[in-house]
């Protein structure tokens, strides 16, 4: 029942919301029917809660973090789900005569049935981060609630301003819970509020209490985050009136009385709540006078009032949680229909503006009969539910403990905060329903709509009921609510009207006097309407937003200069931090032997440190570079060759000619020289940190290949014959062994082909030099390029097939192919070329890997894991038995992508045409 | 005998090297540099072979072939953009 | 008879690499690129030609018959001179003046 | 035979250099050489608009006997100038008109002057008429070209018709 | 041996890496393909070095360590080649692409405006 | 079944073959097969969890080799959450993608499913050397799609990219050839044996190797200070590649917690433990200020690229703590960050697509067309990323702090907390920027390309993957902590691969 009770203003959320805008009608009957249900379910678990065992229902949801959706329904909870329902059954009804045509009714009221339900979850939920959860979501759904009429930038700003704080106090609520967490090893609130103790002795309990109050005073707008609310009044009225007066705000003290077990009782849960409580509830009073804004009046006392009940919590005695359950409820109807007044005022004048109102008491008389009666209350004038619970206020602020200044201090407050609560309410009447005016509006102010006016009387009607018969009304309420807070220790109280001539009594008409001397005291002092207030909580807010944007977004230009070159050189410094790091504790032992250096192994040193350092020497003339690079690549070759490693030599060898190609064929688009670099400074810079980084990696190499090492590679040399039968181990390992790391390399291969296909497909470049002139033929080095390509395709077959013995294979030989192509395409011209060789490359480089991809495939079918390889005797009449490794038919995948991989750049390369409407550099 | 002779041409050839890497570095047109790095490449196969020799091991055979084969591959291109501009045309 | 021959490997290898030193040794010393390019083209003939020889009559010697660098003689033959060429052409191509006239009788855009 | 050989000698070639890397005679191979051989030109058929027909193998013996052994002069006359002083060389371009027409000619022309004594070809002029060639020490233009012409233009003029 | 080829890839780490940092395209690219050059040759090292004793098998020997070299490491290089190639090859079209669109072939798409701050 | 583990690499390396043979100017059929893979995967990678659920991991070892002569795969639960995020991913930004950018760029299915391939192979792989070649094939099909169909500033930010993941991999080669010469092993497992037998006199040149390792994987990750070049990058990517390259960074995370849990984890000996005290510090400076980028964010594109790059962040600070808790939680969030963040892409897209001059720009007033569909949508999508309940968002970064130790929970939280802040308010402001005001001329009628089907369903398909996350958190939650426990405890993985013998019988 309880989960029925939560879906109900979702579902219906989100029915109302798909309803288009014209349909307004059915838009309110469903939302009217969200809350209406609500009461009914609510009522029927009525006498559960008032038995005192409560209502509960359990659904796991995410256990590994602690989080079901656990739901309670206790006295407390169900005094607030029925304010929640009950305002929110009489804001429905109302909104739907408020909103005019322009606005968009289902998505108002689904809105307001998400915030509803988001509230209606809180106070429900048995399980504190559940509790989190739908707490932040009351502040996403009030987000677009006070946004709603986004045409206007007040609307925008305080939607924002309201986010932003109340998101942040959500935040820390979740700190506070994990930390209530980890103290009672549960977030159920039955445990959690069960280990009072327990939790009070904890070290974390400063930290959890401090988490749990941010975000209660956030939300409910306390001393120094009060000054989101007054913003938040750009929403449409119903917005306000029922966010502000029953649901939003209290959110705030309902999770203080709902944590009040687990967390009151300290000394510091005393100072903290109390202290912040009654600054609020003397600040907002005292700003609530001089506000000209009917709703910005409001607002501030809403903010005086909650500071109250805050204070209320704060004191902690019995009494004092029972007079603060008791204002909650005051203050929600008495305010609840003072928000509904001043929307009709609003709806029927055009202005809010207590300048121009008054007199209104002529026209809208009995409109204005039952806001006088709501202020009145909110005055806390006898015979009204504002007067008893103010009084009990009165009486536990008598009977504060603690410090004497403290006592002093929050008696003083209560007074005075009476004081001004009093001369705020004048000021609301007196302002608006008598003396001169309407002035300046342009329209006729007449009675609103019937319908509208039964929510205000609805509420005023109860302001009467529980200020003068409370114990009838109220008392079975907050008796169950009390029990939900307090348990068994809930006091004995009485709720009659009348307590005889006592101190609180005193101090109540102390007020009610000041009240009315304070307000004709100021208005006759000073000139009320030319105050001009200004929110400096609001100012300091958005200067800070705006300020932390902009040193953002210094700080990030700062950081992202957009500049490969730091990019770079950080990645370089980070490299060398962290390979430098571990040798500040040790050393790097150079402890092995080295072995002595053949002679001819000095001429290629000699011709690689040589030509290396040219290179960069005459790296901006950068035609010299690429050929004195040729000789640094001549030499690695070399090495590799002294060294015992043939396949890497010529592999090296031919992706050298290609690279060279490619690179000349770019050049023609890059300017021949690097344009010389400004900054002397950051080439020396550089040149330091190259020297660090050769410096370290030759140190670590030298360390390392001086130990011995005991490698896998042993294993592989003795099974390649045997197992991948060849005996060229290198290709063995590299089409059986780790075949796999060959498919993926050929993948690259064919990849970039494809990517310089689509790169350069359809550009159009203009070259940085052109010769005049019709091409040469160089018929002379034609000719013989051509009787040289069969020639090449034997050696390349020959690589290719001896590769599994002896040093080749396909990728040398897919190279050995494509190399003297890529002659015919320099010396015949790209043309020529491709009237002849018009291959699809790509379909070639998709055949290689098909046939790549299906050898590896072919070992499932005998049952064996992908890439086993099989090699058989197959014979062949005359010829004998040949071998027939599986690995061969990969080998020609790997051919294949090799040879239409790089045809495919280096005819793309040269395919590359001027642009159309030519325009120079 | 054999010995020494091959040791000998070898230092020969390692002498031509390095003379071939002088005239690389110091051009100075580019052409220059080309034909060095074109020589270069030749005598590469030369030394080569007499490694292949004195090792008694074809391994270097491949990359000789290659070389012999292909090595002109760099200078056409290089030359052919010292020319033209563009190499492929 | 064996000595003969050893001496005539010993000879070739010698002499190839003298050749081949020699051309680079004028690729270092000559003053302009073309003279510089007579060397190298020779070098990778009788240079390279002759230690390919003096390696295969060798290794005839050691009962490894194989006449597989001829290959390599083939291939630089073919190769070298379009070597040559192309950066005779690349030499006329980058420095105007070292370009002789047009061909007699035709016009000097040739 | 024309359509399954058109260029023969270049059959031969693949044949042979299929041998040499080998380095056996297994039937095996053998027979994929041949293979090849037929094969390989067909393949390089596509980028070959003309190929070279060979005639007279006898004067093309000769030529080829007769250029190895200036090689070797070549390298001995280049060898001595280069050892030689610099100053004495009298370098020099000379254009040598063309009798021969076929491109195979005029390539193998090119690659004997280059490989033989104190020349190297450099340039061929757009219409296939004349040969720029360099000479590493030029004393008489005239000889030197009529040198040529007889010694290797006439022969390939006969190899290459 | 050991020492010399340290040096040598040493020395290409730094010419790389200078390269690597500098403002234009092309320069980066020979810096890449210079790294390239130190990272085949020290992933190569890493299996230790051993003069003629590749790692082609042959009845005469037995197929151990001490008759060949470590093969692992030249098949390692020799897919590091590949790939290095082929993003170098996609590098190169990227930044003539680049220098074509934003007519300028520094990495950063513009020329300095003021001097850079190194 | 057997083969299981290599299909999520054979299966797009198929689909991208059969997409090069079949021509380009087909694009249905292009489409076709592309979706057909993508839903493949999902299919198989979704079987590998479940039957990594039961605690093992599943060791492929192909070629038949033992796994340190050959290459092993490995599918752990670590294995297949990556796997799955990447196809519950990869799935959505095609659908988009085929609402017509694939028609623009050329190659793009192709390159798509390599993209794939090499994701998922590096997911999979075990060893470290075939790692990088994964490695290089997702970075080369990235190369492509990033530039496939590029012009302009998108190429400029294409070449930094390529270039500086090129000089990444290169270091990584660099790291993994000092690892061989140090331990002469390449497989993961066997890696981790020799390191944790390694004397303690050898450990300094080994640990300086796992730096250079750890510096590239954080490359890839965008940890500060090496994620400069992110934020722009993903910026100008085509919407569907930016999408699915919110996975990219994820990967470089997946490579730290796979290397520095097994090879560098708690049995590691005098390398115990490496890496997480640098990356406590540096995720939590990083999410500082990615988060600060996000307020300051100029365009919606950009806010996207901080926000994926505040998630990679997120996920260093669990990282950073190490524990299987932490691990679990930064696993959830992983799968979270993933899918809403390539959703925010796709929406970026679709927001500055529906204005009328302004794009993308959240400096500039615009109008914007179906308002309510995509303020809704980027409603949901914000309300997600910035982790506000009850999203998926929510239950990673609630997860993450409750498994922060108490020690640390005096700095990091404050952090989360209000990184989350900041979030909410750059993501409230832009949302008020795009949906709440108008401004500017209005186009004319047509001027706008209508919403598409496959690119607003492919949207909202993401977006609801992020609500499904949330609603059955309690398996998925249950399953990433599983995942992360088995990681602190590396030894079954060790085991498992070093343990799978090579079957017996005809070959070779
Ligand atoms: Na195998
Ligand atoms: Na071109």
């Amino acid at each position: 029942m309880l989960g029925l009770l939560l879906a109900i203003p979702f579902v219906l959320a989100l029915v109302v919301g798909m309803l288009p805008d014209r349909q307004r009608r059915p838009a309110a009957w469903l939302a009217g029917l969200a809350p209406v249900a609500g009461l009914v379910l609510l009522a029927l678990m009525t006498p559960d809660v008032m038995s005192g065992e409560g209502v509960r229902s359990l659904l796991p949801w995410i256990p590994a973090m602690g989080l079901d959706l656990s739901l309670r329904l206790d006295g407390l909870a169900w005094m607030f789900a029925g304010l929640v329902l009950g305002i929110g059954a009489l804001i429905v009804l109302y909104a739907s005569y408020y909103l005019d045509a322009n606005d968009s009714m289902p998505r108002f009221l689904a809105f307001l049935l998400l915030f509803m339900g988001a509230m209606l979850g809180m106070v429900i939920a048995g399980n504190l981060v559940l509790l989190a959860v739908f707490w932040e979501l009351t502040s996403i759904s009030s987000f677009l609630l006070i946004g709603f009429w986004n045409h206007r930038q007040d609307a925008r700003d305080g939607a924002r301003m309201a986010l932003a704080i109340t998101g942040a106090g959500g935040l820390a609520l979740l700190g506070g819970v994990i930390l209530l967490g980890r103290i009672t090893g549960s977030y159920e609130l039955d445990v959690v509020l069960a280990s009072g103790p327990q939790i009070l002795a904890s070290p974390l309990y400063p930290y959890a209490l401090v988490l749990v109050l941010l975000a209660v005073f956030t939300k409910s707008a306390q001393f120094p985050f009060q000054f989101w609310l007054p913003h938040a009044m750009a929403a449409p009225t119903p917005v306000s009136a029922y966010l502000h007066s029953a649901t939003m705000v209290k959110a705030g003290v309902f999770l203080l009385a709902r944590l009040h077990p687990a967390l009151a009782g300290s000394d510091l849960f005393f100072y903290l709540v109390s202290g912040v409580g009654a600054i609020t509830l003397l600040v907002g009073a005292w700003h609530a006078i001089f506000q000209h804004d009917l709703k910005g009046l409001l607002a501030y006392s809403t903010i005086s009032h909650l500071g109250l009940i805050t204070l209320l919590f704060g004191l902690s005695t019995p009494m004092a949680v029972v007079a603060g359950l008791f204002h909650i409820l005051n203050h929600a109807t008495f305010k609840a229909s003072l928000f509904m007044a001043a929307g009709i005022i609003d709806h029927e004048t055009g202005t809010r503006d207590m300048r121009r109102l008054g007199g209104l008491l002529r026209v809208l008389p009995y409109t204005g009969i039952l806001a006088i009666i709501a202020s009145l209350a909110m005055a806390g004038v006898p015979l009204l539910n504002g007067f008893l619970s103010k009084e009990m206020f009165f009486t536990e602020a008598l009977e504060v403990r603690g410090h004497m200044f403290m006592r002093w201090g929050i008696a003083g407050a209560a007074v005075l905060a009476g004081a001004f609560g009093v001369a705020y309410s004048l000021r609301f009447v007196h302002d608006t329903f008598f003396g001169d005016g309407p002035v300046r509006i342009d329209r006729t102010p007449h009675e609103p709509p019937r319908f509208m006016r039964i929510p205000v009387e609805i509420l005023v009607i109860l302001c009467l009921a529980v200020g003068i018969a409370p114990a009838l009304t109220i008392a079975p309420v907050l008796q169950a609510a009390a029990q939900g807070v307090l348990g068994d220790n809930v006091p004995y109280y009485s709720l009659s009207i009348w307590h005889g001539f006592n101190t609180p009594f005193m101090m109540s008409l102390a007020g009610l006097a000041a009240g009315i001397a304070l307000y004709f005291g100021i208005r006759r002092l000073i000139d009320l309407y030319g105050v001009s207030y200004d929110s400096r909580g609001r100012r300091l807010y958005e200067w800070k937003v705006a300020e932390a944007v902009r040193l953002a977004g210094k700080l990030t230009a700062r950081l992202e200069n957009g500049s490969l070159q730091r990019y770079l050189v950080l990645m370089v410094l980070s490299a060398l931090a962290l390979g430098i790091v571990p040798f500040l504790s040790s050393d790097l032992v150079f402890s092995g032997r080295s072995q002595p250096m053949p002679p001819l192994a000095w001429l290629v040193w000699g011709i690689g440190m040589v030509a290396t350092v040219a290179t960069v020497v005459l790296h901006r003339r950068r035609l010299l570079a690429l050929v004195v690079m040729g000789a640094v690549g001549l030499a690695v070759s070399l090495a590799f060759v002294l060294l015992s490693a043939p396949d890497l030599a010529l592999t090296q060898l031919l992706v050298e000619m290609v690279t060279i190609a490619l690179m000349l064929l770019s050049l023609n688009y890059l300017p021949a020289e690097s344009a010389p670099e400004p900054s002397r400074l950051r080439r020396w810079r550089d040149a330091v940190i190259a020297l660090a980084a050769g410096g370290g990696v030759a140190a670590l190499a030298y360390a390392i290949i001086t130990r011995p090492l005991d490698t896998v590679a042993s294993q592989i040399l003795a099974l390649s014959l045997p197992e991948g039968g060849g005996s060229n181990v290198v290709n063995v390992i590299l089409v059986d062994f780790r075949g796999f790391d060959t498919l993926g390399e050929i993948a690259v291969f064919g990849i970039a082909g494809l990517v310089v296909h689509a790169m350069l497909r359809r550009a159009r470049m203009l070259p940085e030099r052109r010769v005049e002139g019709s091409p040469d033929p160089l018929v002379i080095p034609n000719t013989v390029a051509r009787l040289l390509l069969p020639l090449a395709l034997a050696v390349s077959l020959y690589l290719f097939l001896r590769g599994h013995n002896l040093p080749g294979g396909g990728f040398i030989a897919g190279l050995v192919l494509a190399v003297p192509v890529l002659l015919q395409y320099v010396l015949s011209g790209n043309e020529y070329m491709e009237q002849r060789l018009g291959f699809d490359y790509p379909r070639v480089i998709g055949l290689g890997l098909l046939l790549a991809l299906l050898t590896g495939v072919g070992s499932w079918v005998l049952g064996y894991p992908y890439m086993t390889s099989h090699t058989d005797y197959v014979a062949v009449p005359l010829l004998g038995k040949l071998p027939m490794a599986s690995a061969l038919v990969f080998d020609i995948g790997v051919y294949l992508v090799v040879a239409a991989g790089s045809l495919l750049m280096l005819g793309m390369m040269a395919a590359v045409r001027p642009p159309l409407h030519g325009g120079a550099r | 005998m054999i010995q020494t002779s091959l040791n000998i041409a070898m230092g020969a050839f390692a002498l031509a090297m390095v003379l071939n890497l002088y005239r690389l570095l110091r051009g100075p047109g580019i052409p220059d540099r080309i034909l060095a790095l074109d020589t270069l490449y030749v005598n590469t196969i030369a030394l080569l072979v007499l490694a292949g020799l004195r090792d008694t091991s074809t391994i270097y055979f491949e990359a000789a072939v290659v070389i012999a084969m292909l090595g002109f591959v760099g200078t056409i291109v290089l030359s052919k953009f010292v020319i033209r501009g563009d190499i492929v045309e | 008879m064996n000595f003969a021959l050893e001496l005539l490997v010993c000879f070739l290898l010698l002499a190839g690499s003298a050749f081949a030193l020699v051309a680079s040794w004028g690729l270092a010393k000559l003053g302009d690129i073309f003279k510089r390019l007579h060397g190298p083209t020779k070098a990778s003939t009788l240079g390279v030609g002759g230690v390919l020889l003096g390696a295969m009559l060798w290794q005839a010697m050691q009962g490894t018959p194989s006449l597989r660098e001829l290959l390599i003689t083939l291939f630089l033959f073919m190769t070298a001179p379009v070597s040559a060429y192309l950066v005779a052409r690349a030499a006329l191509a980058s420095d105007a003046s070292l370009r002789p006239g047009p061909p007699p009788g035709q016009d000097g855009d040739a | 035979m024309k359509r399954w050989l058109p260029a023969p000698l270049l059959s031969v070639a693949v044949f042979v250099v299929w041998l040499l890397l080998v380095a056996t005679t297994d039937l095996a191979h053998v027979l994929l050489a041949a293979v090849l051989a037929v094969f390989l030109p067909l393949v390089a058929q596509r980028l070959r608009e003309d190929t070279a027909h060979m005639r007279r193998p006898g004067v093309a013996a000769r030529l080829v006997v007769v250029v190895l052994w200036d090689i070797v002069l070549s390298n001995i006359e280049v060898a001595r100038r280069i050892l030689g002083r610099e100053s004495k060389m009298r370098p020099g371009f000379v254009w040598i008109p063309l009798d021969i027409t076929n491109r195979h000619g005029i390539s193998a022309l090119a690659g004997i002057i280059t490989m033989t004594p104190g020349t190297v070809s450099s340039e061929l002029s757009p219409d296939q008429r004349h040969l720029l060639v360099h000479f590493l020490h030029l004393e008489d233009a005239d000889a030197a070209i009529a040198q040529i012409k007889t010694r290797y233009e006439a022969p390939l003029r006969e190899v290459f018709p | 041996m050991e020492l010399a080829l340290s040096i040598f890839i040493g020395t290409l780490v730094a010419s790389g890496v200078y390269l690597l940092l500098r403002a234009r395209s092309f320069d980066i690219i020979l810096g890449l393909t210079l790294l390239s050059y130190a990272v085949n040759l020290l992933i190569f090292s890493m299996g230790r070095l051993a003069v003629a004793k590749p790692p082609i098998l042959d009845k005469a020997l037995d197929p151990t360590l001490a008759n060949h070299s470590d093969p692992l490491p030249q098949a390692l290089v020799l897919t590091a080649i590949v790939i290095a190639f082929a993003m170098t090859a996609v590098l190169l079209v990227t930044a003539v692409r680049s220098r074509s669109d934003s007519r300028s072939d520094h990495v950063d798409g513009s020329e300095p405006r003021r001097e850079d701050r190194p | 079944m057997a083969h299981l583990p290599i299909l999520p690499v054979l299966l797009p390396l198929l689909a991208a073959i059969v997409l090069l043979l079949v021509p380009t100017r087909r694009i249905a059929v292009h489409r076709f097969i592309g979706l057909l893979s993508c839903a493949g995967l999902v299919a198989v990678a979704a079987t590998l969890a479940l039957q990594a659920d039961d605690g093992g991991t599943r060791v492929y070892l192909v070629g038949n080799w033992a796994a340190e002569l050959g290459i092993a795969l490995a599918a752990d639960r670590l294995s297949a959450i990556m796997l799955l995020a990447t196809s519950l991913l990869a799935l959505p930004c095609l659908w988009f993608a085929t609402g017509g950018w694939d028609r623009r760029a050329l190659h793009f299915h192709v390159l798509f499913q390599f993209q794939l391939m090499g994701l998922n192979g590096a997911f999979l792989t075990a060893d470290l050397f075939n790692l990088f070649v994964f490695f290089e094939v997702l970075l080369i099909a990235s190369y492509g799609l990033l530039l496939s169909g590029a012009r302009g500033a998108r190429v400029r930010s294409g070449l930094q990219y390529v270039a500086f993941n090129i000089t990444a991999s290169t270091l990584y080669l660099f790291a993994v050839g000092y690892i061989y010469g140090l331990t002469g092993a390449l497989n993961m497992a066997e890696v981790a044996v020799r390191v944790a037998a390694m004397p303690a006199a050898e450990a300094a040149p080994l640990k300086a190797a796992a730096g250079l390792l750890l510096v590239v994987f954080c490359a890839k990750a965008a940890l500060l200070p090496l994620y400069f070049w992110l934020p722009e990058t993903y910026a100008r990517s085509p919407a569907a590649v930016a999408a699915l390259f919110a996975v990219m960074t994820k990967l470089g995370v997946y490579t730290v917690l796979r290397v520095f849990t097994l090879v560098f984890g708690a049995d590691a000996g005098e390398l115990a433990n490496l890496a997480w005290p640098w990356l406590l510090p540096l995720g939590t400076a990083t999410l500082v200020l990615a988060t600060l980028g996000a307020l300051a964010a100029p365009s919606i594109r950009l806010l996207a690229a901080y926000l994926v790059l505040g998630s990679a962040a997120t996920l260093f600070i669990a990282l950073g703590l190490a524990s299987a808790e932490a691990l679990g939680a930064g696993l959830y969030y992983l799968l979270h960050s993933t899918l809403v963040g390539g959703a925010m892409f796709l929406l970026a897209d679709l927001i500055r697509r529906n204005r009328d001059n302004a794009g993308d720009s959240l400096r500039k007033l615009d109008h914007m067309k179906h308002r309510t569909l995509l303020g809704l949508m980027f409603f949901v999508a914000a309300v997600s990323v910035a982790g506000l309940p009850p999203l998926s968002g929510f239950v990673g970064k609630f997860s993450l702090l409750a498994a922060v130790p108490d020690a640390q929970a005096g700095w990091i939280w404050p952090v989360i907390l209000g990184t989350s802040l900041m979030v909410l308010v750059a993501l409230a402001s832009a949302a008020s920027q795009l949906f709440w005001r108008e401004g500017g001329e209005p186009a004319p009628p047509g001027a706008i390309p209508r919403l598409r089907v496959q690119e607003v369903g492919a949207t909202l398909v993401l977006l609801a993957m992020g609500v499904l996350l949330s609603l059955f958190g309690g398996p998925v939650l249950r399953y990433t902590q599983d995942a992360g426990a088995q990681l602190v405890a590396p030894a079954a993985y060790i085991d498992a691969v070093r343990g799978a013998l090579p079957k017996p019988g005809v070959a070779p």
